[in-house]
C-alpha cells in the first residue's frame, strides 16, 4: 500500500476515452447509464459510432439544445436526446431483437461486481428491502458480441469490485470481455483476469492489492 | 361504415373490470397514455394487474393509478426511477405485488402472447436470480430459459395520430411497447393527438394495423409526466 | 338419386353469396384462393368487411383497373390487387401474429375432405410424385377464429368431401365451424354434421345420400 | 463515415460461398431482388441451401438459379406456382431436396433466428404430416409444436429506398419475408431502386433499420418477374 498516497488513477472520462480507444469504427454500440454514457463523448478521430438505446432508437445524437427537446425522445436512462441522420425508430421487441440476437457490436456497461470467469453482477445488491429492477442489462450481456465494462477498480470503501466470485445476484454467466477501471485494462480470459494495461504510475502490485482474485500480468502467454 | 372512435376517455375505459390485467403503454414518460390512466383512476376498477415497463414517477398517471391502491401487481422490467416514491411504499407495505422481468423478455412475450406462441426460449437470465424456477434447456451447446406469453384484457396506449380504423402511428421513442401491447389485448384503446379519417394514413407507414385496436379517443394536448410532476400536480 | 336430374344446387357464386351473409358487419376476413374469393363480390348490402391477405396487406381492394395495377401490390394468390383506403402494409411475420394470434374474426377455405369431427384436408391429395405445397392454410385453420368452408359437395367423380374421417393428409385437427356447399350449409357440432339450411329444391335425403357421414337434420336438437 | 454502398450486383455477391444457406426475399414476384440472384448465378456458386417462399417461376430470378443446378435444398411454404417448372423438375429427379414449413411458421421461424430466439412453439401443423417428428407440448389445455429458428449466411433482400447507413423502405406487398431475413442472416445484402444519403429517409418510416443491412445496391429499374416471362426471357 505504499504508493497510496500518490496513485490517483484515471479519471471518470479517461477510463471512458480509454474505453473508446478499443471502439471500431462503424460499431453499432449500446452504452449503460453512468460512466459509459460518458465514451460518447471520447470518440476518436476519424470513427463514427451508431448508439443504439433500447427503448427504441438506433442513431442516437447528444442531448438537445436546452428547451428543445422532445419529452418522447429519450433514451433508456430516460433523459432527452437527439436522432443523428440515419437514425431509425422501432418498436421494444425489434429493438432486442436487436440485442438478443446478436446484432449489437458492443456494449459498455457498469458494475458492482465482476468475477474471474466473467460473471457481471450490476443490478442488485441483493440488499433487504432493497427495490429490484433489471431493465435490459441481463438481454444485453447475454446478447450482444462483446461486453466492456467501465467501473472504479474499488467501491467506496475499497472493498475489490473484481472478484473470484459474485457475491451479489448475478446479470449473466461469463459474459464480460474486457474491464476498464481507473487503475487497468484488464480482459477476463480462460485463466482469469489478465492485465492489458496498467493506468500510468500504477504497478501491478497495486493493482493486484485491490483485486479479489489473481491477476495475470500484461506479458504472460494465455490461450484467452 | 368501420368506425372505432368514441367520444371520451371515461367512455374508453368504461368497461375495465375488478381484477382485470391491463397493459399500459410506455417507456419512462415516452408514449403513457396518462389521460387514459387517469380516466381508469376515475372509474374505479382495483385490483389490477398491471404490465409496464416502470412504476411511474410522481404522482400522476401511472403512479397515481398506483398510489389510487388499484394495483395488486405490478409486471415490469425497472421499477425504480427518478421520481419514483408511489410503488415502494405500496410494495414495501405488500398492497402491490412485483413480477420482475428483463426488458427484452419483457416485450418479447408481451409480442408472444400476441402473436398465439404460448412460449419461447431466451438465453437472457440464465443463471440469474429472475431465471429461477424456469425451465432450462440447451440448444447447440448454449443454456437458454422457457418464458410464457403474456396477455392481457385491456392494452391502454398512446399514439401520435389513429385514423377510424384503428390504424396507429407513434410519436419517436413513444413507440416502445405499445404495438407490441396493441396485439396481446383482448381490448385495445388507443389515445392518439389527433384522429382522422381512413385513407389519411400512408399505408406504408402504419405502425399499428387497425386489426389490434377497438378503440381510438382523440387526446387534442395530452399531457406529459415531467411537465405535469414540474408543476407539482397529483391526480385525482 | 331420383331427384338426381332435377336437382342443380347453387352456382359457384351462389354459394359465395351464401356464406357472405353469415359474417357480421366489421368483421376482419381472409379469403382463400378459388370460391371463396367470390364472397368480395357479395357483401350484403350496409356491411363493410376488411380483407387481410397473408402476404402483407389488411384492407385489400378488388383488382386493379387493366394496365394500373403494381406487380408488387398482390394477394396470397400471386394476382394484382388493389389497397382499400385504411389499408396498412406489413411484414410476413406480422400479418401472421394477426393469424396466429386469433386476431382474424373469420376466413373462408376450400377444401379436398373435411370430417365430421371438424378435421380439414385442403392441401395435398397425398399423390406419389405430387409437389407438396401448403402456403398458408395450416396457420389459418389454427388461428382464426372461425373457419368457414365453401366447396363443391361431391368431387368432380361425385365421391363426398364430407366424410367420417379424411384419407388425404390433414391441414388441421377439428378446426371447421361451417360448411357451404352447393347443396347445403352444414355446422360441424359436436354429434358430427348437422345441416342448418338445403339449397331450394334440395331434400335432405339427397344430402344424406352424397355425404360420407351421418347428417343431423336442421330441426334435432344438439348440444353444439 | 459509414457508407455501406457497393458499386455493382456482381460485388455484392462475390462472396456467397458453396454450401452457403441463402435467404431470398420475396413472395411470388413481389419483392424478388432479380438482379441479386442473377448476379449469384453468374457468380458461380452452388450446393446452396435456398429460403423463399416459393420456387420461382418461368426460367428467371430464382427458377433460373434451381435451372442451373445451384440449389440443393428449397426450405419454402409453397412450391407450386402458374409458370413453376423448374423446381418440379429439379425435385422430381432428385437434385433439389424439400423442406416444407407452414408460412406462418416459415416466416417467424426466421424472426427468431433473428432475434436469438432458438425455439419457439406454435397451434400451425399439429396433427398433420408437417407435425410430424416435431417435440409435442400442451400449453393450457391446448397442443403446439416446438419448431427451430432459421438462419443464413447471405439474404439477398429487394427494397424500394435505402440509404447508406443500410435502412431500407419497401413498395407495398413486396415487404413481405424481407425484413425477417435481414434480421436472420450473417451477411445481408440490399437492392434498392434508390440509394440516398443518411438522413433522407424519416426515421418513423424505417421498416428495415441499418444494422441488419451489410451492403446496399443501387438497381435503378429492377425487372419484374411476370415482365420478363411474358416477353420470354431466361437467364442466362
Amino acid at each position: 500500500m505504499s504508493e497510496h498516497s500518490t496513485v490517483t488513477g484515471l479519471t471518470r472520462d479517461e477510463m471512458a476515452q480509454r474505453c473508446a480507444l478499443d471502439i471500431p469504427d462503424g460499431s453499432y454500440v449500446n452504452l449503460g447509464i453512468g460512466i459509459p454514457e460518458l465514451v460518447a463523448a471520447h470518440v476518436p478521430e476519424g470513427r463514427e459510432f451508431i448508439y443504439h438505446t433500447e427503448n427504441g432508437l438506433l442513431g442516437m445524437g447528444p442531448s438537445p439544445e436546452p428547451g428543445a427537446g422532445d419529452p418522447e425522445l429519450i433514451n433508456a436512462g430516460k433523459r432527452q436526446v437527439t436522432a443523428n441522420p440515419g437514425a431509425a425508430y422501432f418498436n421494444h421487441a425489434d429493438s432486442f431483437v436487436m440485442i438478443r440476437g446478436g446484432h449489437l457490436d458492443l456494449c459498455v456497461l457498469g458494475a458492482l461486481q465482476v468475477s474471474q470467469s466473467g460473471d457481471l453482477a450490476n443490478w442488485s445488491t441483493g440488499a433487504p428491502g432493497a427495490i429490484p429492477a433489471v431493465g435490459g442489462a441481463m438481454d444485453l450481456v447475454a446478447g450482444v458480441k462483446t461486453v466492456y465494462l467501465i467501473t472504479q477498480h474499488t467501491t467506496r470503501n475499497g472493498e475489490p469490485k473484481l472478484v473470484e466470485s459474485c457475491s451479489f445476484p448475478l446479470t449473466g454467466l461469463g459474459v464480460v470481455d474486457r474491464i476498464y477501471t481507473d487503475l487497468a485494462v484488464i480482459d477476463v480470459v480462460d485463466e482469469g483476469f489478465q492485465v492489458v494495461e496498467l493506468s500510468p504510475g500504477v504497478s501491478f502490485e497495486y493493482v493486484q492489492e485491490r483485486t479479489g482474485a489473481p491477476l495475470i500480468p500484461a506479458d504472460a502467454g494465455t490461450c484467452g | 361504415m368501420i368506425d372505432k372512435e368514441v367520444v371520451s376517455v371515461a367512455e374508453a375505459v368504461a368497461d375495465v373490470f375488478d381484477g382485470a390485467t391491463v397493459m399500459i403503454g410506455g417507456f419512462g414518460e415516452a408514449g403513457s397514455p396518462i389521460e387514459l390512466i387517469h380516466a381508469l383512476i376515475d372509474q374505479g376498477a382495483t385490483d389490477l394487474t398491471v404490465i409496464n415497463n416502470n412504476t411511474g414517477s410522481g404522482e400522476v398517471g401511472l403512479a397515481a393509478l398506483i398510489k389510487a391502491g388499484r394495483v395488486s401487481k405490478m409486471i415490469c422490467s425497472y421499477p425504480r426511477s427518478t421520481n419514483s416514491t408511489v410503488f415502494p411504499d405500496q410494495y414495501r407495505s405488500g398492497h402491490t405485488a412485483l413480477e420482475l422481468v428483463p426488458q427484452g423478455t419483457l416485450a418479447e412475450r408481451i409480442r408472444a402472447g400476441g402473436a398465439g406462441i404460448p412460449a419461447f426460449y431466451t438465453p437472457s437470465a440464465v443463471g440469474t436470480p429472475l431465471g429461477e424456477g424456469l425451465e432450462r434447456r440447451t440448444f447447440d451447446g448454449r443454456d437458454y430459459l422457457m418464458v410464457l406469453g403474456l396477455t392481457a384484457d385491456f392494452a391502454l396506449i398512446k399514439g401520435r395520430v389513429a385514423d377510424r380504423h384503428g390504424n396507429v402511428v407513434y410519436n419517436k421513442t413513444a413507440r416502445n411497447f405499445s404495438p407490441l401491447m396493441a396485439t396481446a389485448a383482448a381490448t385495445t384503446v388507443v389515445q392518439a393527438a389527433s384522429v382522422v379519417s381512413a385513407g389519411e394514413l400512408d399505408p406504408e407507414v402504419i405502425v399499428t394495423p387497425g386489426i389490434f385496436v377497438h378503440r381510438v379517443v382523440a387526446v387534442a394536448n395530452p399531457a406529459h409526466e415531467s411537465a405535469l410532476i414540474a408543476a407539482g400536480a397529483s391526480y385525482p
